[in-house]
């Protein structure tokens, strides 16, 4: 069944207006900024909160039509939702929180606690069922959460960062038991994100809420080829910018990008932090933008260095190592920086 | 369950009739086996009030006129009122009287802690009758609700002395001792009985009770007890 | 969770020991005056035990009115403000400023058999709730179960309701996850509205007198019976109340793991 | 949070409802008994109005008190679970099953003039606190104390602890810590223990007829005046009962934003 | 001043022995899965929990000597926890939280305000001063608990997980501020990660704390070169195993490797996943090491495809997105696996 919504809400400081088509054969990742507004969707989604106008629906079902029209309580509407903050039930074992969701579907108690220990074993905690939640770790609670939310058997998925606090070999093998289960399912899969890999590993499509708006979707390739702002550029890991393109040259907030391909108009330019050159003198040669830029940061990864220089157009670069150790990154300063346009993807905005 | 049915008879007596009333209760069962007697003590005027509210009293003792005659009001009688006993009132020191409390004229010493009733109980209005006639303006520390508290705090030493029965001297044991008030100064409390329509007992059975209070029997647990004929 | 606990701040041991003084030192004067030969004479009285059996059976089923009434009320009154819940929230503290003997008065005009609602009760049912033991029982409730309201309320309103939204979402009707989720958490503040409801049903006299009466056996509890003792002298009833309070606290501590569970 | 609040339970309403009626009815009962035209007369006569102000007096200096005792011991209480602890707990609950006479004879034992400590501070500092306005206000924070030691106390144990962790890591002495985090994280329960508190010391009566007495503007609050008037007549004393109860009324309501914020 | 500790700590089912020596020049990030046992640590290190035995000590002054001695409670220690849940006082405005510590340590209304703006600002929500917790957003929330932490002043730092719900521009920008107070800092600081990224671009060293014991402890290369778990393998990225040498072959639960050097005894193997090949025939030529396994997942991640197989030797392969289509690895089965000896690093363990 498809969720169509188109919703207006506001709530606090945030004025959240989305409209909403997800298929049931998609999984989505909801990525964003902090405070912009991804929680306060689901929570809308979930039927914990109204839309002041607007309507949500699954199917042919109207899960909320606004105030004082129809409305289909959370209990009803069969949402698996992984808080962002877990809230595992304090004075349950972790084993009946998990029996909770069977349970409250009128399992009988045996048939809960056993569907509800396949389910702790699937996230790998099975011999944690006696446990109460204040004595796991944040790691454990957060699986114990999404084994709760699974147990429940919802016909609509809505996952609160649900990885944010697994280790990295639970990552790996929850990574891909989540997308088999995400795969398998049919019905509307939601999951909040901050890490690209998690994206990517997981979602069919990506939305990008900003300040209560979506400002972006679409697929990797997509948002890498004409990241719509700032925060897209930073999440895909890429130098991306909105500027104006007059005869070949781009204005970027009054820096000049020179580009190879040349469609006049506004223009989302894009470069990879691989095709940056760095250099400490001024470099001579055939790269057409090449521009001084004080150093920000410099920050090791794995195999590489990216460094990060401000002024007029700041931008990302990753050099290795040991280009890094022979410019002396680490000592500051200003750094001549080198981009060839051939390097720098344009298209129409 | 309405109480009084078959062979029951409740009956509403003022607190301070309590332990003759007991008594008097046992030997009636006793006398009549067939009869059962439901005791029911409070203040006098709790007792006419709740009677008033539809209590389903068989019998009525009162510690004074006026609360008889408020039931008598809106209650149908079908004997009485008589008045059975008569009571009258006494100072009540601590056992060995350590303050040489004499007499009503030593309530106007100012090194005295004196309690009495407050005026809206019968107690209390005789107690400031008697302490007019002695011609004594008594300044009491408290207004107490009635003379079972009084007597409580001349027992405990809480206070020095107090104006009450004699028959609460009597019955609170060996903490206390009376000192009676000469005649001219006394005041005498009367205590009327009555049986109700009001209850579910046969009107026989509440006769019956009343009668035997009224009679010998009863009349010797009174005495018994420091009540006075009439 | 700490098991290095935090330390208390000063001064409040030395405040919590006078409070405890406060609250231990009328007892042992209690416990001190009692003349100690009568304590287990009076114990075995059968009226003294009747008394004791009848306090206990009544202020049981006064606290389960409480908690079976009072529950459902304090949920309310945690519901969205509005000017109806404020005036409910006067209304249920009322009854406490009410010296009890005026609520017994206040019971009678409602329930009595001239009262607003007794009368019809008592015309059309042929019921009647004074000086019954149903009308002691009555007497307690009304009496306890503002303080259970209360103390309950505050519980709810110091939860974190995110967790009823989780219920929801895991598909538990209202009444489930109200059963399985709220109560447990506010389960400290129930049993302290319990507790409360409980002492204060054992130990109610005014009320319980004034619209129940007094008859042995039938509605005179132990608070009645150390009340007619009193009449006596103050030892006599203080003898009854050290078997009263003796009594309560063999109760409270048979069920302390339940009263007072270690977290 | 949640602006689509979750609906009650089924049978909760109902269930509320009835509470709500049993609170009400008598109230009503009482007001409908009041000789209204005397209302106006009463309520200026300058005794009842004493009695009035000596009652809230006493009963905020009284709500103070147990304030001020009543929460450092509660916090005791909450520390980790010991046999003198849970004596603690039973000794707190055990006032409350007193009927209230007995808590005032109780208290003379302790503090009257022949008392275990009463006699001493008698003699060596002349202090006597029976018939005395200090009197009144000692019995009814006797008799309010444990309400609001246990109402705290079921808030201190619902309360998350890791919060005070996270304040003695800021370097938050543990007094700076109670007062910023702690308190305020269980206000709503000191709240209701407050009002209970309150309430409960506004409506005392027994334990202060008979620890303090009954005097004229000196110990007689205004329970003792209805109980006076009610042996005149029931009538006389719902007007004051009314009064006393419209008065109350006047102060939770001129207060609703203390007592019963909004979440 | 170092912190030299000596930790034995028993809670529920953890039995946490560790002993650490940090010095005040150097950024430790403590690593591990999930129940480890790094939290504990930390509230060990803070002195919200004691220890059962053994001793804790910051320059001269002992912290923690075991029950009944010596302890110094946590407000005296002058540490800056951040919290795994944030743990926001409720009831005070986001302004307030940040007061808080300053306001402890005696600072005036006035002063404690305004150092708790700056550092409000410092994590770029300044304008959140007035809000209630319960109004912040889980990212909102951390970042407010990083600056409460850091306003406080202390000596020695405890993050767990600071950046875990953070967005990726804030991560951005927070994670070089960071880096900066943290090189700035004179004082012990120890900060539990699960993105080696974060770790890499923060830490100095890493420590690995699995079921509550120290396996392993040094730079991200030493951890590549010779990842003494499957975790810490996970952790980096690569494939490593523990095995033992004979005469050029190690044998690594019953899988046999063949190396280029050899050394006989137990040894460490690693190999990078760019190093596998991966075939749907099986290969001729040089690779030494070629077998036959079934795939596991099929993960895109940028620009890269991770491939996992299962078998006895179960491994991870990247190869490009373009590979992996032309290989249909995305239809399961069994595919070829080759890695070259040369490759394959091997130490003594
Ligand atoms: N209960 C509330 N009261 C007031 N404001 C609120 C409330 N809930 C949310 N908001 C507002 O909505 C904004 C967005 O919150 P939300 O939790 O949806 O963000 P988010 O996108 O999930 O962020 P994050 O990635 O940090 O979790 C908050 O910054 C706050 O201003
Ligand atoms: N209060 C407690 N009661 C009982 N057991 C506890 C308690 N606290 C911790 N434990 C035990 O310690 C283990 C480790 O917890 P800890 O929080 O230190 O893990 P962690 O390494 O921080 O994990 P994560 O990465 O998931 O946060 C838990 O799995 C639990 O078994
Ligand atoms: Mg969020
Ligand atoms: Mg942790």
């Amino acid at each position: 069944m498809r969720l169509r919504a188109d919703i207006e809400r506001r709530i606090g400081t945030l004025d959240l207006r989305v409209a909403l088509d997800l298929g049931p054969d998609e999984t989505v990742a909801l990525v964003g900024p902090n405070g912009a507004g991804k929680t306060t969707l689901l929570r809308v989604l979930a039927g914990l909160l109204g839309v002041d106008r607007g309507k949500v629906q699954l199917g042919d079902t109207v899960l909320d039509a606004g105030p004082g029209a129809a409305f289909v309580p959370p209990q009803e509407r069969r949402v698996g939702y992984v808080f962002q903050d877990h809230l595992l039930f304090p004075g349950m074992s972790v084993l009946d929180n998990v029996a909770f969701g069977p349970r409250s579907r009128r399992a009988t108690r045996r048939d809960a606690r056993s569907s509800a220990q396949t389910w702790l074993e699937r996230v790998g905690l099975g011999d944690l069922a006696a446990a109460r939640p204040a004595a796991l770790s944040g790691g454990q609670a957060q699986r114990i959460a999404l084994a709760r939310a699974l147990a429940a058997e919802p016909r609509m998925l809505l996952l609160d960062e649900p990885l944010a606090a697994v280790d990295a070999t639970a990552r790996t093998t929850l990574r891909r038991e989540l997308r088999e289960l995400l795969a398998a399912f049919d019905g509307v899969r939601v999951l909040v994100v901050h890490s690209i890999d998690d994206a990517l590993a997981l979602a069919d499509r990506l939305l990008v809420l900003e300040d209560g708006r979506i400002v972006q979707s679409g697929t990797l390739p997509e948002l890498v080829a004409r990241p719509a702002s700032r925060y897209v550029a930073d999440l895909v890991g890429i130098n991306g910018f909105l500027g104006h393109c007059t005869a070949g040259v781009v204005d970027v907030a009054g820096a000049k990008l020179v580009v190879a391909h040349a469609e006049d108009g506004p223009v989302h330019v894009t470069f990879h932090p691989r095709a940056v050159s760095v250099f400490r003198e001024r470099p001579s040669g055939s790269p057409r933008n090449v521009w001084s830029a004080p150093i920000v940061s410099v920050e090791p990864a794995l195999e590489r260095v990216r460094l990060q220089v401000g002024g007029p157009l700041p931008i990302v670069a990753e050099i290795t190592p040991r280009a890094a150790a022979e410019l002396r990154l680490a000592e500051g300063g200003d750094v001549w920086i080198a981009v060839k346009a051939t390097e720098i993807a344009v298209s129409t905005a | 369950p309405r109480g009084s049915a078959d062979g029951r008879v409740l009956v509403f007596a003022a607190a301070s009739l309590g332990e003759a009333f007991t008594e008097i209760a046992a030997r009636f069962e006793a006398e009549h086996p067939d009869l059962a007697v439901d005791l029911h003590l409070a203040g006098t005027s709790r007792l006419a009030f709740q009677i008033g509210e539809g209590a389903p009293a068989d019998v009525f003792a009162s510690a004074d006129a006026e609360n008889m005659d408020r039931v008598v009001g809106c209650s149908a009688v079908v004997d009485g009122p008589h008045v059975f006993a008569q009571n009258e009132l006494a100072i009540v020191v601590r056992r060995g009287n350590p303050r040489h409390v004499d007499g009503l004229a030593d309530f106007a010493r100012s090194d005295l802690r004196l309690a009495i009733c407050g005026p809206e109980v019968p107690a209390g209005r005789y107690a400031r009758e008697a302490l007019g006639r002695a011609g004594v303006e008594a300044r009491p520390v408290s207004d107490e609700p009635h003379v079972k508290a009084v007597v409580a705090k001349v027992s405990l030493g809480e206070v020095d002395a107090g104006l009450v029965y004699r028959t609460d001297v009597a019955a609170a044991g060996d903490g206390v001792e009376g000192i009676d008030l000469p005649d001219a100064q006394q005041v005498v409390a009367v205590y009327p009985i009555a049986a109700l329509g009001a209850g579910d007992a046969r009107p026989a059975a509440a006769r019956a009770f009343v009668a035997f209070v009224l009679g010998a029997e009863g009349r010797a647990v009174l005495t018994e007890r420091g009540f006075l004929l009439p | 969770m700490t098991e290095r606990s935090q330390p208390l701040p000063r001064g409040v041991r030395a405040l919590a020991g006078i409070a405890a003084v406060l609250l231990l030192l009328p007892l042992i004067g209690l416990w001190s005056r009692a003349p100690w030969s009568e304590l287990t004479a009076q114990a075995t009285q059968p009226e003294v035990l009747d008394a004791l059996w009848l306090s206990l059976g009544c202020s049981a089923a006064a606290t389960v009115c409480t908690f079976v009434l009072g529950l459902p009320l304090a949920i309310w009154m945690d519901g969205p403000p509005s000017g109806l819940r404020t005036a409910v929230r006067v209304l249920v503290t009322l009854p406490m400023v009410l010296p009890p003997v005026v609520g017994g008065v206040a019971l009678l005009f409602a329930f009595g058999r001239n009262g607003l609602v007794g009368a019809p009760l008592a015309d059309w049912f042929g019921v009647s709730l004074p000086f019954t033991e149903a009308g002691v029982v009555l007497a307690e409730a009304y009496i306890a179960l503002p303080f259970f309201v209360l103390a309950a309320e505050g519980g709810l309103r110091a939860m974190d309701r995110r967790y009823v939204d989780a219920a929801a979402t895991l598909g538990a009707s209202p009444w489930r996850t109200l059963v399985s989720v709220t109560l447990p958490m506010i389960a400290p503040s129930l049993r302290a509205g319990l507790l409360l409801a409980w002492a204060r049903a054992l130990g109610e006299f005014g009320a319980t007198i004034t619209f129940a009466g007094n008859l042995a056996g039938r509605t005179r509890t132990m608070p009645l019976e150390v009340y007619a003792a009193l009449e006596t002298s103050p030892e006599a009833a203080s003898v009854l109340s050290v078997l009263l309070v003796l009594f309560s606290g063999g109760v409270l501590f048979t069920l302390r793991h339940h009263w007072f569970p270690v977290r």
